[in-house]
């Protein structure tokens, strides 16, 4: 049978590429928004998001022959729509990308190691990604895999561990706010959630490509299953109060775990892992961006050239966009708009030109292809 | 394939360019306890007990001779915040200060009342230092707490945190509260904690090992009462079986001791029982907008010890042991709320409830809801059982009456 | 076919009745004439077996007590008592399991909650319940051994020491022989030694060898001589305390010079007998009820198992247990069981002995 | 032949090419165009001996009829020929058949020596018949006995390789506690038939052939026809085709040339000198490759998880196995591992030892003059120079120098001051650690990869070691052997393979072989073989 990814490896690739970061942001989003019912707006997030997964998944699974993405666009809706539409995605994940590694590199220099200068932090980190992409998209979705199930065994870890200091009494008065915090307290979520758009790349690459909705849709809950987890131990342990005090409830959640005499300040093991998974997530961006690179510009053979250029030009702008803290909220907010541009209303579009000129588009491929 | 000679090459040269954040083991100073004091010139004083680890582990002792030299030793440092203090200490320290292994933070009376916000906030925002640490206050100087030795243990700080847990195992009265429980308590919606007291009982202060060598030292440290702070300042103290009335109503009780009279009408407190198990459950109750304390507390226990002149064989006498231990429980417990209630800090967690239960209520309730707790009438129920009396079946006494007849 | 090895059931008898009752001092009103009310308890006891026990065994030597009963009394009423014998034989496991579970909690493990001992000691009958009596009666052979000798070295040096003092049971019969005969009678026969009945459960295994009636007759002569020995002992060496200590014989051990702070070990000689009571009985009644309904006996083991764990949880306290046990079940609940209906079995069996034996065969 | 072009690279290809039908690299009875033999027997022996350049331990027999007239020649090599059997069913034959002969003619013809040696005179086995220079001298050097006739230019060539061979005894490296105590030797033909009597079965396929111009090793490639993948054989028929080499003294230099990845300290092929390790393997679907002159025989496609099964976990119950393996999984780990963690925890990430260790570490490290990489290192190598210095030392007291070496030197450093208590401990654990990992080739691999994980921990502490741990894993995850994906059972994952890595499932719950490995039709056991007393052991309490 052809060696390609299979769903449960799809299925980890969309994970990893929502959660790392997701992990590190959504807590706080959701939770400063609909206090105590932050679970409530992430099951909603989890709907809207499975929705539009199952969209994503359907447009993907659509070409069926492994052929990339973009070839298959062009074959359907002309060449220009399949080169703009190729521009536009590649900028979306070169830019994700830098945003990513910046909350990673804040992230690092405040918790782990707060000396170490940026610059190698970044370089470090683009420099794996670039081998991985170098390696292909098949030995990446395969490392997922490994680090889905690692990160499931951690969060059961997680919950055991804190389980005997939960007080359920904290989420009463459920329902206390209202839909139109609930709504707003979604709308982080969903935001992340639209990455599953990485399926339009990733399923040429599946063994048997008809299966992408059942992946991506499968992961997306997941990632929202999980999400929900989180917001709920982070509400049972510290309280809606205190848990909008902290800028990252999900690591202070396991910094309380106090266990037996020795099991104490363990949450250096949880950033390890946490680590590799945004590794995979930068990984995944990183191959988003030079597939899409590669394939509008039918540059064959050059995919090394294409990798360095990317990754010294991402090492650069992570260095130098660092925000300045007082926008932060509008920074924020702006970067989640464009998540919704560029991972739904760009594949839309693509959708919706792939459909109007079915007619020429498709004759040619047509003869192209008996 | 070509990608992996530069990339390789790449990393080794980033490897080799240092490391950064690199700490070897013998340059920390590892602080075991944290004092913090609020001074006459409007500074805040913080003292840092360090640990000795060469004069600690005497197994190593070939490299220092072992000479007894003592396990720690306490420097403190002044600041306007309490972060500034703490870089003070850079100029007088070799080694960098360590919070990650502090056990206790002790505060001042003083700088509880002034107000523990900035402590909470610098706790929480710093990754370094952990907000699992207890938070204990004290009448005196907080620095003197710091100074003073222990026989057992031989680092002060861990003491006193072995002592606070244990004492929370086996009596439960006072309460071990971390940083972050702290927090929780002062942002709930009644904005009051509990934190328990530390002192010195005796002196002369013991702080220099070569008095480490007699059986018992002049003073000792000692956990005292237990503070009550509102709005995050300190507010009033709690004697211990008020506290101990206070744990019972915020259902903290694990093991304690309750001793009873024979009958309501002796005062002579002759038997002693161990609760081993106590579950409360407080809910407000509304009626119109009166508002009333309905607490139910089940508790069982073992006999430990009774004077009173009783065959425990027959069920008659366990009911009546069983109702004096209840009346004692039902005393505690009063007294703990009327104490609180005079303070008017609520810290037994109503106003969550009432928020919880009847959130429209609260938001009337709220604005001057101190004085309101103050009023509310406390409706106890109180269920004991006693599970075994021991290895004898009849108090000695009876026993010992009955020879003589 | 389970088959009992005459010696395994001797250690079973031996076992079951020696169990736990050494610890106590049985017939307390008959305070320092007890030892003298055991006695008579032994002698009445060993005429209810001689008398009405091995004659209804000999008469059908390969069917059980529920077999009896169902072949005997007709299906409907013979239905019901075995029934109700099922619940007696529950319930004595349910006793002896409580009483273990707060002797552990006295002792050894003041703070374990109740309930997990309890656990611990059913998963552990289960288990044996589950292997079959062939098995629970082989492995009462390999423990009695080690319980005499253990007795042995316990009782021993004791009472060649000067710690016994005989003088303490004079003056005998100060009351007169009233008490004596009160005391004994409706509570000592029906705990040590009315307990026979159970082993008409078991004896079917005995295979038909005829020495089966005579093993038991001795092996109950030699155990109750033995309690007789242990109330003796407790009476000389604690006197007075004798009937105010919950478990005298843990504390005379503990007086005793050489065998100073063995308590432990003696509760473990305490964990032997009344595992080998409890699980006795607990197999008595899967049996009955897998004879009432015909049904294999695994499918008993766990509901039988979760009723006297239950029940055994059921007790508020240690001392209600010790006061309903003593004044309520051992006087009216137990002779029932344990005298009054083995005479009724034996009489109907003699009245309609042709047709029933040739049904029974 | 090819055109005369002068490019200089063709010129160096025709010489190359020339070398090639010399050296014979591919063996085999043809031998076109080389120098033939003539009919005078006298010219073919002078031509001999001046291709060996008259070696003295080649021996030349003259066989003279009664009139003393040569009428043939035996010519051999002394040494590698077994010559007992030379005399008697070579040259006493051939002696008394002449005497017959000889009567009449004064030459023997080609003819009447083909009859003489189908008579049957001659009992030896393969006799196969030259017709040039070059392919008798090649046939002459491997031990074959040469007959040449006076007056006819066909020489016959009977095998008769001998020599002095070690007998099969116990494998050296891979001791066992339970299993079969033969291990391979230098000789191929002994090996094959190690493999032959564990695996009696017609699918077996033995192919060999010729490697390296001067040595002429004989390399097999054994496998089993319908159980090993077809294009995986014909992947390794390529492979070995292509080596152009001098000399094949030992299967290592084989395995360099045919593996897949050349900047991987992780082996992608297996290599044992136990028969019945290299059998199953054969018997999952893998390909053997025994060469000549190495009792380490190749095994090939082989994934991760196969150096850590070792042969014994087959022989002892399956719940011994999977402890034993469960440990071999972690040593590993530890091996590569363990001084790097300790590095990052106790330079980077104090808070996360508890107080009491912490404290006591900080004592011991209170006189240490290093930092904790440097001391790390130094212990390090010192221990790798103890090993090597063990593994040279002659058979007795090796092991003994570098057990009571490390004790000695380590208990003396902590009394210097040079290193901690607690480095001593952590590092001799690897060392031992990296003894656990059954196959000498992976275990190597953990020892490089330490070193460079050590580096990554000692300048960025848990991220470094992170970021290496993920190279690592990049990098396996991308590695092949022979097209089979190298992390099979757990990358790509295949869940019915999962019965044999970190558990060893109980034999007769072993239905499949592994999928990746071997073709479709994979079922090797009968199903239903739960072992059980027979079901009624007496009803129980009925």
């Amino acid at each position: 049978m052809r060696s390609g990814l299979t769903v449960a490896e799809c299925m980890a690739a969309i994970i990893m590429i929502i959660m790392p970061t997701a992990y590190l942001i959504v807590p706080t989003a959701v939770l400063d928004f609909a206090a105590q019912d932050a679970w409530i707006s992430t099951i909603a997030a989890t709907a809207i998001g499975g929705g539009i997964a199952a969209w994503l998944g359907w447009f993907a699974g659509r070409n069926g022959d492994g052929e990339s993405f973009l070839n298959w666009l062009s074959g359907r809706s002309g060449r220009a729509i399949a080169f703009a539409g190729g521009l536009l995605l590649a900028f979306h994940f070169f830019s994700h990308a830098s945003r990513a590694l910046n909350e990673y590199i804040s992230f690092l220099k405040v918790n782990v190691l707060p000396t170490t200068p940026n610059a190698v932090l970044i370089a470090v980190t683009v420099l794996l990604a670039m081998y991985a992409v170098g390696q292909g998209i098949v030995t990446i979705a395969r490392i997922c895999f490994l680090m889905m199930i690692a990160t499931v065994g951690i969060y059961t870890a997680t919950i055991v561990l804190l389980y005997s200091r939960m007080h359920f009494s904290y989420l009463q008065p459920i329902g206390e706010k209202s839909i139109g915090h609930i709504a707003a307290g979604a709308f982080t979520p969903v935001c992340w959630m639209s990455e599953a758009a990485i399926i339009l790349l990733i399923a040429p690459f599946m063994a048997k490509p008809r299966q992408a909705p059942r992946a991506v849709i499968w992961g997306v809950l997941l990632v929202g299953f999980m999400m929900m987890f989180i917001v709920l131990e982070a509400l049972m342990l510290f309280g809606p109060n205190v848990v909008k005090f902290l800028q990252y409830p999900s690591f202070e959640l396991i910094s309380v775990i106090q266990f037996g005499g020795f099991l104490e300040r363990i949450d250096m093991y949880f950033i390890m892992f946490w680590m590799v998974t945004v590794f995979l997530k930068i990984s995944l961006l990183l191959f988003g961006a030079v597939h899409c690179l590669e394939q509008t510009f039918r540059v064959r053979g050059g995919r090394q050239l294409i990798l360095w250029a990317i990754g010294l030009l991402l090492t650069l702008d992570a260095s130098f966009s660092w925000p300045e803290n007082f926008e932060m909220e509008i920074e924020a907010f702006a970067k989640n708009v464009s998540l919704i541009i560029f991972n739904i209303l760009v594949p839309f579009v693509l959708w919706l030109a792939s459909y109007l000129k079915l007619g020429r588009g498709s004759k040619k491929a047509e003869e192209g292809r008996t | 394939m070509k990608l992996v000679k530069p990339a390789a090459a790449l990393l080794s040269i980033v490897l080799l360019a240092g490391c950064w954040d690199r700490l070897e083991l013998n340059e920390l100073s590892i602080t075991a306890a944290t004092a913090v004091d609020w001074d006459e010139k409007q500074q805040w004083v913080v003292s840092y007990q360090v640990v000795i680890p060469s004069a600690i582990s005497g197994a190593m002792g070939n490299m220092k001779g072992g000479a007894s030299q003592s396990p720690i030793i306490v420097y403190s440092t002044h600041g306007p915040t309490i972060r500034g203090a703490i870089q003070q200490s850079t100029f007088e320290s070799p080694r960098k200060l360590f919070f990650s292994h502090n056990r206790v933070v002790v505060v001042s009376a003083e700088a509880a009342r002034r107000g523990l916000e900035p402590l909470i906030d610098s706790y929480l925002r710093n990754s370094e230092s952990r907000e699992t640490v207890d938070v204990l206050v004290t009448e005196e100087s907080a620095r003197s707490i710091l100074r003073q030795l222990m026989q057992i243990q031989t680092i002060p700080g861990e003491g006193i945190y072995e002592t606070l847990r244990t004492e929370n195992r086996l009596f439960s009265a006072l309460p071990s509260v971390n940083m972050y429980e702290l927090a929780l308590q002062l942002l709930g919606s009644s904005h009051n904690a509990v934190i328990p007291e530390i002192l010195i009982s005796g002196t002369p202060e013991v702080t220099n090992n070569q008095m480490m060598g007699n059986t018992s030292l002049p003073s000792k440290l000692r956990l005292g009462r237990l503070a009550v702070l509102k709005e995050g300042k300190l507010a009033g103290w709690l004697s211990q079986d008020e506290a101990l009335g206070v744990a019972f109503l915020r259902n903290k009780v694990e093991r304690t001791n309750i001793s009873a009279p024979c009958k309501a009408t002796e005062p002579t407190l002759e038997t002693s029982v161990r609760v081993e198990r106590a579950d409360t459950k407080i809910t407000p109750v509304r009626r119109g907008d009166e508002l009333t304390l309905q607490a139910r507390i089940v508790a069982n226990g073992t006999l430990l010890e009774t004077n009173c002149s009783l065959d425990l064989e027959e069920s008659e006498a366990l009911r009546q042991l069983e109702s004096q231990v209840r009346q004692r429980i039902i005393e505690v417990v009063r007294s703990g709320y009327s104490a609180t209630q005079q303070l008017q800090a609520d810290v037994i967690g109503l106003a969550d409830r009432v928020h919880r239960k009847y959130p429209k209520l609260w938001h009337e309730v709220e604005p001057d809801w101190a004085a309101r707790y103050a009023q509310i009438p406390l409706n106890l129920q109180v269920e004991f059982t006693l599970k075994r009396v021991g290895l004898s079946t009849k108090s000695f006494k009876k026993q010992f009456g009955q020879e003589e007849d | 076919m389970q088959k009992i090895v005459q010696y395994e059931l001797a250690a079973g008898i031996f076992l079951v009745q020696v169990g736990s009752s050494p610890l106590f001092l049985l017939a307390k009103p008959a305070g320092r004439d007890a030892w003298m009310s055991v006695l008579l308890a032994l002698l009445a006891g060993l005429l209810l077996l001689a008398a009405v026990t091995l004659p209804i065994y000999r008469r059908e030597p390969d069917s059980s007590l529920a077999e009896l009963l169902l072949a005997y009394l007709g299906k409907w009423l013979g239905g019901a008592v075995t029934a109700a014998y099922m619940v007696y034989f529950a319930y004595q496991s349910v006793r002896n399991v409580r009483e273990f579970g707060d002797w552990m909690l006295m002792y050894l493990l003041p703070t374990t909650p109740l309930g997990f001992v309890a656990l611990v000691m059913m998963a552990v009958s289960a288990f044996a319940v589950y292997k079959g009596p062939e098995v629970f009666f082989r492995v009462a052979l390999l423990i009695a051994p080690g319980v005499t000798l253990m007795y042995g070295l316990l009782y021993g040096p004791i009472f060649f020491s000067d710690l016994f003092r005989p003088e303490e049971l004079q003056p005998a019969l100060e009351h007169g022989l009233r008490p004596v005969v009160m005391a004994a009678l409706p509570t000592v026969v029906s705990f040590p030694f009315g307990e026979m009945v159970l082993f008409l459960m078991f004896l079917k295994y005995g295979g038909r060898s005829s020495l089966t009636s005579r093993t038991t007759l001795l092996t109950f002569l030699f155990a109750g001589l033995l309690i007789v020995a242990a109330n003796v002992l407790l009476i000389g060496v604690l006197g007075p305390l004798a009937d105010t200590s919950v478990i005298p014989l843990l504390q005379s051990a503990g007086l005793f010079k050489m065998v100073e702070r063995l308590d432990p070990i003696v509760l473990l000689l305490l964990f032997v007998g009344v595992f080998m009571k409890q699980t006795a009985y607990y197999l008595a009644a899967v049996l009955c009820m897998a004879q009432l309904t015909g049904a294999k006996a695994h499918y008993f083991i766990v509901p039988v198992g979760a009723l006297i764990y239950l029940g055994a949880l059921g007790f508020r306290s240690y001392m209600q247990q010790v006061s309903v046990g003593f004044k309520y079940n051992l006087v009216y609940h137990f002779p029932i069981f344990e005298v009054a209906v083995p005479i009724v079995l034996l009489a109907v069996m003699l009245l309609r002995s042709p047709k029933a034996s040739a049904m029974g065969e | 032949m090819r055109g005369l072009g002068i490019r200089l690279p063709f010129l160096k290809r025709r010489d190359h090419s020339g070398r090639r039908n010399g050296g014979g690299g591919n063996g085999g009875g043809r031998g076109p165009g080389g120098p033939s033999l003539s009919r005078q027997l006298q010219a073919n022996l002078n031509a001999i001996r001046r291709e060996l350049g008259d070696s003295s331990d080649l021996t030349i027999r003259l066989i003279r009829d009664d009139s003393g007239r040569v009428l043939a020649a035996v010519v051999y090599i002394d040494g590698i020929v077994i010559f007992d059997t030379i005399n008697q069913m070579l040259l006493s034959p051939i002696m008394e058949r002449v005497h017959e002969l000889s009567s009449g003619r004064s030459s023997l013809s080609a003819a009447d020596m083909r009859a003489l040696l189908e008579a049957g005179t001659i009992q030896l086995g393969r006799v196969r018949e030259t017709y040039d220079l070059s392919h008798l001298i090649e046939e002459l050097l491997t031990g074959s006995t040469i007959i040449l006739s006076d007056g006819s230019s066909v020489a016959f060539a009977a095998a008769t390789r001998g020599g002095e061979k070690r007998s099969v005894d116990e494998p050296s490296s891979q001791t066992v506690a339970r299993g079969p105590k033969e291990g391979f030797t230098e000789d191929v033909q002994t090996n094959i038939s190690l493999i032959r009597r564990r695996i009696k079965s017609p699918l077996i396929r033995v192919e060999n052939r010729l490697l390296g111009k001067h040595t002429k090793t004989v390399t097999s490639v054994v496998y089993m026809k319908g159980i090993a993948r077809e294009e995986v054989v014909e992947e390794i028929r390529r492979r070995l085709s292509r080596i152009e080499v001098d000399s094949i003294l030992e299967s290592g230099y084989v395995e360099e040339f045919i593996q897949d990845e050349v900047w991987t300290p992780f082996p992608t092929i297996q290599n044992s000198e136990r028969p019945d390790a290299i059998a199953a393997g054969i018997l999952e679907g893998q390909v053997a490759i025994v060469v000549d002159g190495s009792p380490f025989v190749l095994l090939a496609p082989v994934t991760f998880v196969k150096f850590f099964q070792s042969s014994e976990d087959y022989y002892q119950r399956f719940d011994i196995a999977t402890f034993l393996r469960v440990i071999r999984m972690v040593s590993f780990f530890i091996s590569m591992l363990l001084p790097s963690l300790y590095i990052a925890i106790t330079t980077f990430h104090q808070e996360m030892l508890p107080t009491p260790l912490l404290i006591s570490l900080a004592a011991q490290r209170e006189g240490v003059p290093f930092p904790a990489l440097i001391e790390a290192m130094l212990m390090e190598v010192t221990f790798e120079v103890l090993r090597e210095a063990g593994v040279r030392m002659p058979r007795i007291i090796g092991p003994a120098i570098s057990i009571v070496g490390a004790l000695v030197l380590g208990q003396a450093a902590v009394q210097a001051g040079l290193v901690s208590a607690a480095m001593i401990i952590v590092v001799s654990f690897t060392a031992i650690a990296n003894f656990v990992i059954p196959a000498l080739n992976m275990a190597i691999a953990a020892r490089l990869i330490r070193f460079a994980m050590m580096l990554l921990a000692a300048t960025l502490g848990l991220f470094g070691i992170m970021s290496g741990v993920m190279i690592l894993l990049i990098h396996l995850v991308s590695l092949k052997s022979f097209g089979v994906p190298y992390m099979t059972p757990l990358a790509p994952l295949k869940i019915s393979n999962l019965k044999d890595v970190l558990v060893r499932a109980p034999w007769w719950l072993m239905k499949t072989r592994p999928s990746v490995i071997s073709t479709e039709d994979r079922v090797r056991q009968a199903p239903g073989l739960k072992p059980g007393p027979p079901k009624d052991r007496g009803e129980r309490g009925s």
